[in-house]
């Protein structure tokens, strides 16, 4: 999809020219107030920019301009097929559950191989739900019938704003999985917002910035989480991260671990059962599972150490932390850890250590 | 005693058709109403309501001016159809149409006003047409407003009796409408019959206003 | 001075100002003039309204109130006669007024008034009848509430022909033709007094004033007869 | 040529003393119809749209038999006050309150209806009393409903005058609304006067519903 | 507070029976539908309990009954003086952003050592917006705005249902402090609904966990947190934590680091500048962050490695991962770690381990 879109929102100028190519989950990440519902607005239709161009460019190359100033075109929002889910609730009071669900259902059945209704009632766990009153249920029940209700439009893209705010563990654990497929199984393609980093790890492939309406950065998830700050993300410094793009070696099926190898080091990780050997993968690695040790520790739980050398040192004055960027063999590999430690194992610039990563500091989803 | 009937469904049938027929022309002006930005909006506001201002029958005068054949509205409808408008149960409609505006207008926008955009774009979002946005959805959320609108104008209609009689002439099944038999009554000093006939319409009325708001209730949406 | 209140029926309204001039000009008393609807005024009445004389449009309501409980029984006496003309703004000249109704075509229409509401309207009826153009063409013909409202429709354009009170027309112009006394039974409109009235000098004075030449005179000269 | 404009002044008066005592009188009503559970809602809903049924001359026939000091309704009065209600001011007043309740409660009680609770329980929770949450957040967020009741019901007593004719008894300065005047005017043909007293009317209306209209357009919430 | 509450919400059967001790803030915590925001409505008033009792007990000792279903008091809405912030957006769409908070400060100002109109539009960062209107507000903007506006009706009681959902990281770390002093500072004690367990551990001393509209358990966050299964509790397992009460016995200023004491042993952790020695604190340690090893390691920047006995070993058979259940000295204290280092370092039963725990695995918020 081709973004090029500028908008006068109050203070705010919207300005973002990108091009988004949406074979799977693209992530809107940005701070509060940054554009980025006013973003997905202007996308589907609901309001109009205030000059630029938006192009639709779908996988099989069927091309369609949505908007146009210069041309003059602007198709309405219902002939976009566009799926969006508000972030607040928009659900049909006069309707029940299931005549929510039946009101997108009914309007887009367009090819056999896609979702099915009944798929997704199950997927958002639905079903004791449908004869429901819609001021009957309790926010995150809300949350998943609006999500379902926008999955049953079955569009050529979808536009999720915070869709699992309200959810609890549980319900997104069972949610996520199921968004996970819909890029590969369904061939809808998503665009993600959402503040939580897991979910921007396990879900999207790439991940557009934006900060006060422009765009800040645009790349693959791995790299934009590994290169820019805490501060760039607008998220807290613990959550940085580095992502590790990895093929899989080995699989130990009975312990379900996964031998990996990135950049030729190996880590083993916990692993789902679909996983087989040859499949690449990215590991999200928060910088504060890496500690750093002088030799390669052997009796510990510790699966992981990986030599490395120290490329930056950052000190955090203000904190008791410290920051270090680790080269692995090309790969960059961020730690966290106190500045007392940093003192007391005297690290410096192009000093070789082994960063150590609890296995079970991943989950198998992140694989 | 002799109660002529004909002029009940000669009312009922007004009103009906008034009723239906302002449905679907105020309908679009009220939705504009309710969202336009522009200036004039006041303006239209203030005119709709201008007709209730003037009593029955001397908006009926002004409108048997307006229908004279050799007046520029009288003499196009002349045209149009081949026919005068006074004295015919189409210039009755014309009248009550005019006359009873406001009622069917203001209701209904102001309940599109309190509803807002966001149930309408929520509805194009999930692929609704706009037509089967309004109807499935703003309509089932506006459904009181068009409910008092309509209430409103039908009994208005049914009451109304100044200016059909100035427009109507008073013509037996075409134009003599039961408020002018009832008032014939009283007039005449029947009050026997005028309170039977006004027993008659008063029971009728009562019942489908009853149904009506019976199956309103029923129908109620939960809105919180 | 006093001050009379005199409920009128709507025909009889600008000649009743008239009246008003002429009698508060020669006399110290007021009179406050309430027009309407012949059976309006009467309910009213009966039903408490402050008036001292009704002045119908017909006999039968005066008649009625004369003899409630609150009229003064004997005091009605008939102060004018309506007289009904036709009305044709259009019409030939020529043509004599039978003439006009006998060849007026089928979608023109001729205006009278209510004959269930007004006195003139069972008049133009009679005349009606006595043509035998309420048998046949009775779509031709159109009611309004009173005279008033006959006329309207006249001027306006939208009926070509009126059968309607002299009164109306004060001047008698080319297109209007009197009736023929014989077409119709005389239009006889009764005046009463109420018992409210009787101790009231105002009230008094002017009912016997309608009885005085110089107010027939007025009443004759806005197209009504004396009463015989 | 004499144009009386007492009566235009007494008009207003009428039906600022009209609107603005249906306002507080409907408004509790319109609360309660919004909200109540009660099985008798669509009977009452039923019996407030009744009036409007009846031609305005008929009504007002009934009101009169009900004024009469003789009768039940009337002594009561009488007895109160000491004077009659039929063919005085305060007649007039209550004869229009009770043909134009109508037009105050349904406008208002459909807006109430689709507001639902949730503003009113958000300004409880956030310490207002309840007249307090009323005033502040169900009236401002339910003013169009107002609005739109309020101008139909000052229009409609502007324009009523078969009640008022009929209750009032046409007696100068005390019960001759300018409709009646008008009326009167186009009934003995004075068709001259009748056409400056409309245009005075229309005039003064229209001045009136626009200026509330342009407030309305200022002050309107952006519900999205 | 003495709640004794039951209501049929549909088929769900609302019972709770608990004595709510609100020096602080109490969690409300529960799976998604079991009944979170219908308990806080019957608290406020805004429903009414099919029968029970309500009462009130202020810290001061004020005892107030708010409801009593056989002596048949009920005390109304805005007589109770309960905050209450809805979960989903009720800003008033007729007042601008200050009218909004000006609606709530106006009509509670009870006390000048109350929270002051510039403290809380600070704290939440709402100057800039205070003359929006509110459709021109973000998601997260609208979610500070109903913050604030709830407190400025400076309660007896805080309700906040999922307060923070809506923000993002760098927002939630600003507001999350001026919560947590509320309590203290300004006497107002929270009922705090949340699906997130960090801020469970940051915010709240005690918590009460709810499930299908009854009561799970209730008691000191750290205990309930320790005890119950990550089932009980309805997270995610990997979510599975231990919380340690502890003494803070030294501060090192340099490092911004804290020597705490938790059943005689000492973790070292980063810590906030408020942080004195004496004060006791809670430490919220997930046990994934908990590795093991089997002697003391020397030349690694893991700070804190505490000599354990092994209690349980719970081996989750169909996932990579087992649970250890440990003893420290009397306390208790979960790890989570791969099977393969179970079989690997032949833990048992009995067995005495080294539990090492990343300091950088600690916020200093957490203390
Ligand atoms: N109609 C409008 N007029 C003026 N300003 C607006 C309008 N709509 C949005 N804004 C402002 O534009 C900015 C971007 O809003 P937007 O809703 O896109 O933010 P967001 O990135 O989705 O934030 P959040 O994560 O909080 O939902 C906000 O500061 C908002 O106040
Ligand atoms: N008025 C009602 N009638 C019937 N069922 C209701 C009603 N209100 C709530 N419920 C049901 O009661 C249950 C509890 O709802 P509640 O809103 O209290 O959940 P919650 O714990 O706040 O959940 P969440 O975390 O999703 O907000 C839900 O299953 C809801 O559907
Ligand atoms: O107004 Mo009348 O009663 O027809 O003369
Ligand atoms: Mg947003
Ligand atoms: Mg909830």
């Amino acid at each position: 999809m081709s973004l090029n879109i500028k908008k006068q929102l109050g203070d705010l100028k919207l300005d973002v020219n990108q091009e988004l190519p949406i074979e799977n989950v693209v992530a809107l990440f940005g701070p509060s107030g940054c554009g980025k519902s006013s973003l997905l607005r202007l996308i589907t239709g609901l309001d109009t920019p205030d000059s630029g161009r938006l192009e639709y460019k779908s996988a099989s190359g069927e091309s369609l301009i949505f908007f146009d100033s210069s041309s003059g075109v602007n198709i309405p929002v219902h002939q976009r097929r566009i799926g969006y889910m508000f972030q607040e609730d928009r659900l049909f009071p006069h309707l029940s559950v299931l005549g929510n669900l039946e009101y997108a259902h009914k309007r887009n059945q367009v090819s056999t191989e896609a979702l099915t209704f009944d798929d997704v009632v199950d997927a958002l766990q639905l079903s004791s739900l449908l004869n429901r009153k819609t001021v009957q249920l309790s926010g995150g029940e809300k949350q998943r019938v609006a999500l379902a209700r926008t999955l049953l439009t079955r569009p050529r893209l979808l536009l999720l704003d915070e869709p699992l705010s309200g959810l609890d563990y549980d319900r997104k654990r069972e949610v996520l999985p199921f968004l996970e497929q819909l890029p590969t199984l369904f061939k809808i393609p998503i665009v993600y917002v959402t503040h939580d980093l897991d979910e921007v790890s396990r879900l999207t492939k790439q991940i557009l910035v934006l900060s006060e309406g422009k765009r800040v950065a645009f790349g693959a998830t791995a790299s934009i989480i590994s290169s820019l700050t805490s501060e760039q993300l607008g998220i807290e410094k613990q959550e940085e991260s580095s992502l590790l793009d990895g093929v899989i070696s080995k699989i130990d099926e009975v312990f379900m671990l996964a031998h990996i190898l990135v950049q030729n080091r190996e880590f083993i990780l916990p692993t789902a059962s679909t996983a087989k050997p040859g499949q690449s993968i990215s590991l999200l690695i928060k910088a504060r599972d890496v500690g750093i040790s002088l030799s390669k520790p052997t009796d510990s739980s510790i699966r992981n150490s990986v030599e490395c050398v120290v490329t930056e040192i950052l000190e955090e004055e203000s904190t008791p932390f410290a920051q270090l960027n680790l080269d692995m063999n090309g790969a960059s590999l961020k730690s966290r850890i106190t500045r007392a430690s940093l003192k007391e194992l005297k690290l410096a610039l192009g000093q070789k250590v082994f960063a150590l990563i609890k296995s079970a500091s991943f989950e198998p989803r992140f694989l | 005693m002799i109660i002529d009937l004909s002029s009940l469904w000669l009312t009922i049938k007004l009103a009906l058709i008034v009723t239906a027929l302002l449905l679907f022309l105020a309908t679009p002006f009220a939705l504009w109403l309710a969202h336009t930005k522009s200036r004039l909006k006041p303006l239209l506001e203030a005119v709709i309501a201008l007709p209730l201002v003037l009593p029955p029958t001397v908006l009926g005068f002004y409108l048997l001016i307006a229908f004279n054949p050799n007046a520029a509205f009288g003499k196009t409808w002349m045209k149009i159809t081949g026919d005068t408008l006074a004295f015919s149960f189409e210039g009755l409609v014309i009248a009550s149409l005019i006359y009873s505006l406001p009622f069917m207008v203001q209701p209904i926008q102001s309940s599109f006003e309190s509803l807002g955009r966001k149930p309408y774009e929520t509805a194009l979002s999930l692929g609704a047409k706009p037509l089967d946005a309004f109807l499935t959805v703003i309509f089932p959320l506006s459904f009181r407003g068009f409910l008092t609108a309509c209430v409103l104008t039908f009994a208005h209609t049914i009451g109304e009796f100044g200016v059909v009689l100035m427009v109507g002439g008073n013509i037996p099944q075409e134009t003599k409408v039961i408020s002018i038999a009832i008032y014939e009554h009283v007039e005449t000093l029947e009050y026997a019959q005028a309170h039977i006939l006004s027993g008659i319409l008063l029971l009728m009325s009562f019942l489908i206003l009853l149904s009506v708001y019976a199956y309103n209730k029923r129908y109620r949406i939960n809105v919180g | 001075a006093e001050t009379a209140n005199i409920a009128v029926a709507t025909n009889f309204h600008n000649t009743m100002k008239e009246l008003q001039h002429s009698f508060e000009s020669s006399y110290e008393h007021k009179l406050v003039v309430i027009s309407g609807a012949s059976g309006q005024l009467y309910a009213q009445a009966l039903n408490g309204s402050p008036i001292d004389i009704y002045l119908s449009a017909d006999q039968s309501r005066a008649e009625a109130l004369e003899h409630s409980h609150i009229g003064v029984n004997g005091s009605r006496f008939t102060y004018a006669i309506g007289q009904l003309v036709l009305w044709a703004p259009k019409g030939d000249t020529i043509q004599d007024w039978q003439g006009i109704l006998k060849n007026a075509v089928p979608d023109q229409k001729i205006a009278i008034a209510n004959p269930k509401l007004a006195p003139y309207g069972v008049a133009a009826e009679q005349v009606l009848n006595s043509m035998e153009i309420l048998g046949n063409r009775r779509h031709q013909i159109v009611m309004g509430q009173n005279v008033g409202q006959a006329y309207a429709m006249v001027t306006t354009g939208n009926a070509d022909f009126g059968l309607i009170s002299q009164s109306y027309i004060k001047d008698l112009t080319p297109n209007v033709w009197k009736i023929p006394d014989d077409y119709y039974s005389p239009i006889k409109q009764d005046a009463v007094l109420l018992k409210r009235a009787q101790s009231n000098l105002a009230a008094q004075s002017f009912f016997d004033f309608m009885k005085s030449d110089t107010a027939l005179k007025i009443i004759e000269e806005n197209g009504y007869q004396r009463a015989k």
